[in-house]
């Protein structure tokens, strides 16, 4: 018990969700209270997550560890998930939203979230999914008076609930053919020529694509990024893409790291299908949140591709890729929040028209992150995109490179669209004036860091390298 | 003094062309005529000079151009050759040059036109005095371009345009045999500059080399291209079609460029070559055949034409012919005595045309002339005289040099020496024939005009008639004053050098019959146009009449536009069309970018009917996914 | 050198757009700011380029004013630096700007502040590909360029400009991730992307020939060569007049640059073994384009598809691998720049007045316009290459260059001077001469004055490098030959081991 | 056949698990029937896992199984919750009804 | 064993019949009912395992909290059980492709697999003297606490998120409001009114 300590963010969270209930139980009209709280909670558990960042600590015989890589990505889930709370407060309250439930589902997600990127054992895994998965599907369908809003909260709800189903049959299978849910003895007891664990290794990895919404599992995406609130989508297209993430890193290389071989076919796969569909199907889309989800679609693809290289550079790359395309999609729905005539909310890619007229900060900040999006140089999408295929080349998947970077083209297309509708289209009538301080300042920092990534554009490596690290 | 003499016109230009409009004409036409005849009076002296005190020197202006091997100087080389070709070039020049100041009087943009024709007498000077073949390919070029600018001078006439740029076009097909030749010596030589060619020349004679699949000795292959060069710059057989039309521009631009000075060019280019073109006797030859084939050729044509112009432009044509084949019968000095005596009589019929024109207030067809000797008496007798010059009237200078060619045809050894002679002959008595054919329908007969009444046709301006008479004067007595320079016993010591013979020229002198048969039957032939084209006009046209395809065949020029047409022109823009809507449009955008675009948009399509928004669908999906996932883990 | 005058250079144009962006208030008066702003930064450019390009030593052939900085830890450096090579493209590049500059002033109409910096931005990319020494570097402002011009056409081109936009943008970025991709793997196979390092280093064999395929997919693009140039009719059509400055003077000459740096200087035994393949594709573009030019009833059109033959040119002077050719296609690019760039200038100043470039909408513009038909002239002439142009000389180098290693090819690009004469001059009979038959050519006014101070200095260049072109060849022959001298040993040290 | 060992438990796990997936495609009028046809593979799931568990001689698989059936116990609430407001939205839990999302 | 045999026989096909009328009963109701069923008899196996904690577990929490909320939603929406045939085949060559598929696959999976003995021992065997509750519950409080703490926070969020969704205030029905009754104080309902003889009270009500 004096590993305790190491511990502390997850057990601060958990206080904090009780506490919070508390108040917001108690106290009427406490959304804002609530809100504000939360946000603090966060700030103050990024340093308590900094605290342990250099360690790597196994606690609760092997089943859970804290070390960089978990850090690294904690901080992630929580300084994404600040945004997306702190970013979103307007339209919370626009939309009769102002629950004070809100955010305290956020932060069990963000406690789920934590016991997936920290796991090592697959009880922890699936508790953890399930924790953060039954909390987005209540934020799915928060808006319960609007038909869209529940609709994809069943949609959500129903194939969640399946690919739960087949990731526990994995977990079963596995637990069975070698004895234990825990990660190390996994890997131990683990042997390719048995076809009962590659089914389960199957299942598993289903499991998590579809957390992470990568082809064949991503059919719930677009249609959940357009239902949902577009705060709650916000929300959606950030942390539990880390998180999963994380869960994958985890389990691929600890517990599955000796059979390579096996799931690195299954993970290309996976990778090309979700980049060439990312890519193709967001072209005809009219609402930009469903163009988001596509194009969201497409980028974990990317990230899975630095993955799927198996080496200790393809890891480091995926990390910084996830952490890239958070603060990219951060800018981008920041510029979707203000997407707003008079107090309603616009979410169709024609409403941008001639936006570089009306407001030319704007459009030059979501420029900004569409040519990133895309994977332009100089900005820091470029250089994601770049350390993915640097790995890819080293790890000899030429094939999967020019893949990748052919549909990195494709996708340009539809990014492209969106900034020719922007600057090449005639003016409509001006969006209302942005009042939100915190789409305000989201916007700029995300674009600023997107912007002048290419001064130092290997600040991420060293921490990224050390937590990649960890997991070989 | 020789920088100025060949600045000096640039000079002229650059300031004409430019503050033309701010100098006003007078001052213009000052310029331009005093600076040329400066220039022409250096010529003289330095003929005098190089052909009296075999002074020849090379003046290196600066460097042009260093890539590697390739070393070349901007310079003025002045040997003999330079040094006739100067004095031609100069005062023709001069004497066009104050000419136009009388036929241009009327038009609205004489600084224009004085400073394109003195660019176009810098450009010649640059191409006489190269000492490489680069300068010689810039003034080459150059003399196009203003060639090119003066026909169309008058660039709201549309004919006149496409004359302009259908010279530029056909000269420029030459051109390309020339670059052609030209890269061919620096691959072999190393150099592009004439004395270090002519020096490494006869290293290479063994050597052969394959082009275009055919195999022939490099010697060969560099005279031919060179020589497609020189066709094109003179208007030879096949590359001829540019030199009519040209006759859209101006006349005085006719009689500078189109006769006397560029068109000569071709011939200057074979003669400064001899030193290649000695050791082919094979494309000696091509070139005695395809001279003396031109030569007969325009002269065919010239017999039916009914432009003024166009008949002296034929004639210049065939007259090219001529100095051509002597060319190519080694006679390279008679050749350019030819040259240089045609230039004075040439232009001079080509002034007095204009003349002729002008006093008809701009009339050109001869058949809506006639009748008028009496009004233009100055000009009637002036034409009179460079016709005699041209058909070979005895002791005029035409006789001399074209005699001498006839002469050296005769006496030749070479393979076609025999269809040469022929044709010399033959050409000799058409030239007299369609001469005297232009003199009788111009000023003979009866008046014809209807726009203009015969007493309303006046005799030129001073200004025109003095430089005609100037030409008049050379044309009569160049032949026999510079005689015995060009092509006397002497005349290896005047050429200095810059002629090459590898065999001794030996001139044997024909038995008297043969050289009695050119001068009569060039005066016959005086009666008999007369009696056809002023007598009894009925026989001629009941002879067009019985011999119509004939006829037509020669009015339509051989019908070359209309080959040149359907084989190049059409094919060109057909084919450019096809390209541009099938090859581009079609192939190229239609299975690149735009169909990869549309493969894509429906790609995408298919991929976003797939998201039916059916929940079974979507749970199909992802157990269809498991299953293929399955079923490869099972298999591999 | 302890000034880092490469690093100022290529910076400094958004240290101008750094001072626009910060102008607000009238449009009017914003744009005016930003004008002055903007020339007087790229003016400063040019004249730092020139001092750059004076205090360069011209005898030596290795780079010079080499700056090095730690970029990517472990990975790229920050290295810039010139030769012989690429300062020319530099100078090039800071002389256009300011041109474009002024010819904005007139022609673009609406939102001057945001082209001014597009313009600014484009420079930085323009001259940063020129000055990269590392791979990765010359990709980034490869690929960065893209952005600027990307706006530039679309937001102020004309009807169909989205469509051009995108193929542009498309066509571009496709060809380039092969480059990107082969980068990476130079990388992998050799652990460095410092040019001059792997100048040095002799990349394996078996794996140049597809090296060398990913960097040409991106270089033929951008050239463009055939069939991948329909991209460029389409961009320089609906591009404003200094776009298509920009485009025609300094965007093809980055793949030319790249040819010469990159396929020659690191996979010498590709490019030879895939010299037929430049040569064929660059013949049929020379006499395809050419054939197209002479049909085209767009006169942008027109100047484009002749610019796809001159780079034509270009590409087989390169791949010819000796020194007049190579140094015939730098002075070719060099030329083409000043002179694309002073035709497209040219259609830009009818263009403000009469807003049409069907070229049957003009006729007669000698009568209202004597100024500017001459002007047009000179620069109709030094594109179809006439002597005493700067046009010829590249052309003449080129063809001289590659008879000596392919006459079969000279030949053929020989044809391309007949035809280019063909279209130019009836390019330029049908705008400028013949009678007027528009009304509106009527009322047509010559050239201003602003108008004549951007041709002229290009004017008197186009004169000058004709004449003496030694400037150009000075600075580039001692590159050059040891470019060539390296190239030829290493093919022969090749050679070699294929014989044993 | 007569010794019941741990492959007779897997096959009917693995026979329930197959009919849960037969029962996703079979019906598609009713999303509660979907629902059902998880749980059945849930039902598989925990077949599974409590039969290694006994064969492991292992408790954790048994520990598994007990929070599977917590979770299976909160996914129904909130799935059920869902689709009850749904319903209120709606008027219909129809598989078809839910398909004003899509494209 | 025979027994053993038999029983298992007995409940396997229980479990199978009522699974396939889970997935094709007509009548939503009656697919609960079957689902129940197929709860029991898991039970059943799962006690016969030695599983009996589970079993139990099984019987309570599946069949008396998931099954019957299904029920309750099942009535609560009002199914129009006629509409339900339509269509029920459309995809039944497919999902039995699909499922044999599976299935195949599955069984030579398990067929195929041979136990291998060689784990390493992980630190929860069985230990036979103690109960299967109590060795149960020796693992979850020591090595998976978290997790169990954990599993309350799932069922937490499935509170809130049942409350948040379907929860709704109504206007016209009474609550108690405790603050309200607390805080009540005596000066706010009850007012002492001097009568006036004869005069009587006037309420405004």
């Amino acid at each position: 018990m004096e590993n305790i300590n190491f511990i502390y963010p997850e057990i601060f969270i958990a206080i904090s969700i009780l506490g919070l209930l508390m108040v917001g139980v108690f106290k009427t009209n406490s959304f804002n209270l609530v809100t504000k709280l939360t946000s603090f909670m966060f700030l103050i558990t990024i340093p308590i997550v900094f605290l342990n960042s250099t360690v790597s600590m196994k606690l609760f015989s092997n089943n859970y560890i804290v070390d960089e890589l978990s850090s690294f990505l904690k901080i992630l889930i929580l300084g994404s998930s600040a945004f997306a709370l702190f970013f979103t407060d307007q339209y919370i309250k626009k939309n009769k939203l102002d629950k004070f439930e809100y955010p305290v589902l956020i932060t069990t997600a963000i406690l789920g979230m934590f016991v997936m990127v920290s796991s090592n054992n697959l009880i922890g895994l699936y508790l953890g999914i399930e924790l953060q998965s039954l909390s987005l599907y209540v934020l799915a369908s928060l808006n319960r008076d609007s038909t869209k809003s529940t609709e994809a909260g069943v949609k959500y709800f129903v194939l969640g609930a399946l690919s739960s189903g087949l990731l526990l049959y994995g977990c079963s299978l596995v637990y069975g053919f070698t004895g234990s849910t825990n990660y190390y003895v996994i890997a131990e007891n683990f042997s390719a020529d048995n076809i009962a664990l590659l089914f389960g290794l199957v299942f598993i990895l289903i499991g998590l694509a579809f957390k992470i919404s990568a082809v064949p599992f991503h059919m719930w995406t677009p249609d959940v990024y357009e239902g949902a609130p577009t705060s709650v989508t916000a929300f959606f297209a950030l942390a539990p893409k880390v998180a999963g993430f994380g869960a994958i890193i985890r389990i691929l290389y600890i517990a599955f790291g000796n059979v390579f071989d096996e799931w690195q076919s299954i993970l290309i796969f996976i990778s090309v299908a979700s980049m060439i569909l990312g890519a193709v199907a967001a072209i005809g889309q009219t609402n930009i949140k469903r163009l988001m989800a596509y194009s969201s679609i497409s980028h974990m693809g990317y990230g899975l591709a630095g993955l799927a290289t198996g080496i200790n550079e393809g890891v480091t790359a995926s990390v910084i890729y996830i952490f890239l395309y958070v603060v990219m999609n951060i800018g981008s729905f920041a510029c979707i929040l203000i997407m707003k005539r008079k107090d309603i909310y616009l979410e169709n890619i024609r409403d941008l028209s001639g936006l570089s007229k009306n407001h030319p900060l704007v459009a030059f900040c979501l420029t900004v992150m569409l040519f990133s999006l895309a994977g332009i140089p100089p900005l820091a999408g470029f250089f994601a995109k770049f350390y993915i295929f640097m790995a890819v080349v080293k790890a000899d998947l030429i094939i999967l490179a020019v893949i990748g970077l052919v549909t990195s083209v494709i996708s340009a297309f539809y990014y492209l669209r969106i900034i020719k509708i922007m600057y090449f289209d005639p003016e409509q009538e001006k969006f209302d004036p942005i009042s939100s301080k915190g789409v305000k300042i989201s916007l700029a920092l995300s674009t600023l860091l997107i912007l002048f990534y290419f001064l130092n554009p290997s600040i991420l490596n060293f921490f990224v390298n050390l937590a990649s690290k960890s997991v070989q | 003094m020789a920088y100025l003499l060949v600045f000096l016109p640039l000079v002229a230009s650059f300031i004409v062309g430019i503050f033309g409009r701010f100098l006003g004409d007078k001052i213009s036409q000052l310029i331009t005529c005093s600076f040329v005849l400066i220039s022409s009076a250096l010529s003289i002296y330095i003929f005098s000079d190089v052909a009296i005190n075999s002074n020849t020197y090379n003046l290196k202006i600066f460097n042009w151009i260093t890539s590697g091997g390739l070393v070349l100087n901007w310079s003025i080389n002045i040997d003999t050759l330079t040094s006739v070709m100067l004095v031609v070039v100069t005062s023709v020049s001069a004497l066009v040059h104050v000419y136009s100041v009388g036929y241009m009087s009327h038009d609205p943009d004489k600084p224009r036109f004085m400073s394109y024709l003195s660019l176009f007498t810098f450009m010649m000077l640059m191409l006489v005095t190269s000492d490489n073949f680069l300068q010689l390919f810039f003034g080459w070029e150059g003399v196009g371009l203003a060639s090119y600018l003066l026909i169309g001078f008058w660039y709201k006439k549309p004919s006149a345009n496409s004359a302009a740029i259908k010279a530029f076009v056909v000269n420029r097909v030459g051109d390309f045999g020339l670059a052609i030749g030209i890269f061919l010596i620096f691959k072999y030589t190393g150099s592009i500059n004439f004395v270090d060619v002519f020096k490494a020349i006869p290293t290479l004679l063994d050597k052969n080399i394959s082009m275009l699949g055919i195999e022939a000795s490099l010697i060969s292959f560099i005279c031919i291209f060179l020589f497609i060069g020189a066709m094109g710059k003179s208007a030879q057989i096949f590359l001829h079609t540019w030199l009519p039309d040209a006759m859209e521009g101006p006349t005085p631009v006719s009689a500078l460029i189109h006769a006397a000075t560029m068109v000569t060019a071709g011939v200057f280019l074979v003669v400064r070559c001899s030193p290649i073109f000695e050791y082919s006797p094979f494309v000696l030859n091509i070139i005695v055949l395809v001279g003396a084939t031109t030569a007969f050729f325009a002269g065919t044509i010239g017999l039916v034409q009914n432009d003024i112009k166009r008949v002296i432009a034929y004639s210049t044509c065939s007259q090219l012919g001529y100095m051509f084949f002597a060319a190519g019968l080694g006679a390279y000095h008679i050749a350019i005595f030819h040259l240089f005596t045609h230039a004075f009589f040439k232009a001079l019929l080509f002034l007095g045309a204009g003349s002729v024109i002008h006093a008809f207030n701009d009339e050109q067809n001869m058949r809506h002339m006639g009748g008028v000797w009496k009004k233009i008496p100055y000009t009637y007798s002036l034409m009179i005289i460079g016709t005699l010059a041209l058909t070979g009237f005895p002791f005029l200078s035409g006789f001399f040099s074209k005699d001498a060619i006839i002469e050296t045809a005769y006496s030749s050894t070479s393979f076609f020496a025999g269809y040469a002679v022929t044709i010399g002959v033959l050409t000799a008595f058409m030239t007299s024939l369609y001469s005297w054919r232009l003199i009788f329908m111009t000023f003979h007969g009866t008046f014809n005009n209807k726009n203009i009444s015969l007493s309303k046709v006046h005799e030129s301006p001073a200004v025109m008639l003095v430089p005609l008479l100037f030409l008049a004067l050379g044309a009569i007595f160049a032949g026999y004053a510079f005689k015995d320079y060009f092509i006397g016993s002497q005349f290896i010591q005047f050429w200095n050098n810059s002629i090459f013979f590898l065999k001794e020229f030996v001139l044997h002198h024909p038995p008297l019959w043969f050289l009695l048969l050119t001068p009569i039957l060039v005066l016959l032939a005086i009666p008999l146009s007369y009696y056809f084209f002023v007598k009894d006009k009925k026989s001629l046209d009941s002879f067009i009449e019985i011999n119509k395809p004939l006829y037509n065949f020669l009015v339509n020029k051989w019908y070359f536009d209309e080959l040149y047409d359907f084989l190049f022109v059409k094919p060109a823009k057909k084919i450019g069309s096809f390209f541009w809507k099938i090859g581009d449009g079609t192939i190229i955008d239609g299975f690149g970018p735009d169909g990869l675009t549309k493969l894509i948009k429906s790609v995408s399509n298919k991929a976003v009917q797939f998201q039916s928004g059916f929940l079974y669908h979507y749970a199909f999906v992802i157990l269809i996914g498991l299953s293929i996932l399955l079923t490869y883990m099972m298999i591999f | 050198m302890n000034l880092p005058i490469l690093t100022i250079i290529t910076f400094l144009p958004l240290i101008g757009v750094f001072f626009i962006l910060f102008n607000k208030g009238e449009e009017e008066r914003v744009g005016k700011i930003s004008f002055h702003v903007s020339l007087l930064t790229s003016l400063l450019v040019f004249v730092l380029s020139l001092f750059l390009w004076f205090s360069f030593d011209k005898t030596i052939s290795s780079f010079q004013f080499v700056e090095e900085k730690k970029w990517i830890i472990d990975f790229v450096k920050y290295k810039v630096g010139v030769d012989g090579i690429s300062i020319l493209f530099v100078v090039l590049t800071a002389f256009i700007t300011p041109i474009c500059i002024v010819a904005t002033y007139n022609s673009v109409k609406f939102r001057k502040k945001d082209f001014f910096i597009a313009l600014l931005v484009m420079e930085t990319m323009m001259i940063g590909v020129f000055c990269s020494l590392d791979l990765f570097l010359f990709y980034l402002f490869f690929e960065a360029g893209l952005i600027p011009m990307f706006l530039i056409i679309g937001i102020w081109g004309g009807i169909r400009r989205v469509y051009a936009a995108f193929k542009f943008f498309l066509y571009t970025l496709l060809g380039s991730v092969f480059m990107l991709i082969a980068i990476i793997f130079i990388y992998m196979q050799t652990g460095t992307t410092d040019v001059e390092a792997l100048l040095a280093l002799d990349i394996p064999v078996q794996y140049q020939y597809l090296l060398w395929l990913g960097f040409f997919a991106s270089f033929a693009v951008k050239t463009p060569m055939w069939p991948v140039h329909t991209w460029l009719p389409d961009a320089h059509v609906e591009a404003p007049t200094s776009g298509s400055v920009i485009l025609a003077a300094i965007l093809l000459k980055m793949a030319g640059y790249g040819f010469i740096r990159f396929s020659l200087g690191l996979f010498p035994v590709a490019s030879d073994f895939f010299s037929p393949l430049v040569f064929s594709l660059s013949i049929i573009a020379i006499v395809y384009t050419s054939l197209v030019a002479l049909v085209q009833k767009d006169m942008k059109k027109l100047i484009a598809y002749s610019s796809v033959a001159h780079m034509g040119f270009v590409t087989i002077g390169i791949f010819a691998f000796n020194s007049q050719g190579i140094e015939g296609s730098i002075f070719q690019m060099i030329s083409h720049g000043i002179v694309s760039a002073a035709l497209f200038l040219c259609v830009g100043v009818v263009y403000d007045r009469m807003h049409t470039r069907q070229i049957s909408d003009y006729g007669g513009v000698s009568n209202v316009m004597p100024n500017y038909a001459i002007v047009f002239m000179i620069f109709i002439l030094a594109s179809l290459g006439l002597p005493g142009t700067s046009g010829f000389v590249g052309e003449i180098l080129v063809l001289i260059g590659i008879f000596k290693t392919n006459y079969l090819v000279a030949f053929f690009a020989a044809t391309g001077v007949v035809l280019s004469a063909c279209y130019s001059l009836s390019l330029y009979r049908r705008v400028c001469f013949g009678e007027i038959t528009n009304d509106k050519v009527k009322a047509l006014k010559d050239i201003n004055y602003s108008e004549f101070i951007i041709l002229i200095p290009l004017l008197i260049l186009v004169i000058l490098l004709g004449v003496y072109p030694n400037i150009i060849l000075d600075t580039i022959s001692t590159s050059v030959e040891s470019l060539v001298s390296v190239y030829n040993a290493k093919i022969a040290t090749f050679n070699n081991l294929m014989i044993k | 056949m007569i010794e019941i060992g741990l492959t007779h438990y897997l096959f009917l796990a693995s026979i329930i698990f197959t009919i849960g997936v037969i029962g996703i495609f079979l019906n598609r009028k009713n999303v509660i029937v979907i629902l059902m046809s998880v749980e059945l593979i849930l039902i598989a799931v925990n077949i599974n896992l409590v039969s290694f568990s006994v064969y492991l001689n292992d408790v954790v698989g048994q520990v598994f199984t007990l929070f599977v059936l917590t979770v299976a116990a909160a996914e129904a609430a909130i799935g059920l919750a869902i689709l009850v407001v749904f319903f209120r939205n709606k008027g219909s839990i129809h598989v078809d009804d839910i398909n004003s999302l899509k494209g | 064993m025979l027994a053993h045999s038999i029983i298992f026989y007995f409940f396997s096909f229980i479990t199978i019949a009522s699974s396939l009328m889970v997935i094709a009963s007509k009548n939503t109701v009656h697919a609960v009912f079957f689902l129940i069923l197929d709860f029991v008899s898991i039970s059943s196996l799962f006690i016969m395992l030695g599983a009996e904690f589970l079993g139990m577990l099984t019987l309570i929490v599946y069949v008396g909290a998931v099954a019957v909320l299904f029920l309750f939603v099942v009535m609560m929406i009002n199914v129009n059980f006629s509409e339900l045939k339509s269509g029920f085949l459309e995809y039944i060559p497919f999902g039995l492709l699909i499922g044999l598929v599976i299935l195949l696959e599955l069984g030579m999976m398990i067929a195929t697999w041979k136990y291998k003995p060689d784990f390493v021992v992980s630190n929860s065997i069985v230990n036979k003297t103690i109960t299967n509750t109590e060795s149960l519950g020796l693992v979850i409080y020591t090595d998976y606490i978290f997790f169990f703490q954990l599993s309350g926070f799932i069922l937490l969020v499935a509170m809130i998120g049942a409350i948040v969704l379907t929860f709704r205030r109504k206007e016209s029905l009474r609550r108690q409001d405790i603050t309200t009754q607390v805080s009540r104080e005596r000066t706010d309902s009850v007012e002492l009114i001097e009568v006036k003889q004869s005069e009587g009270v006037k309420i405004n009500d």
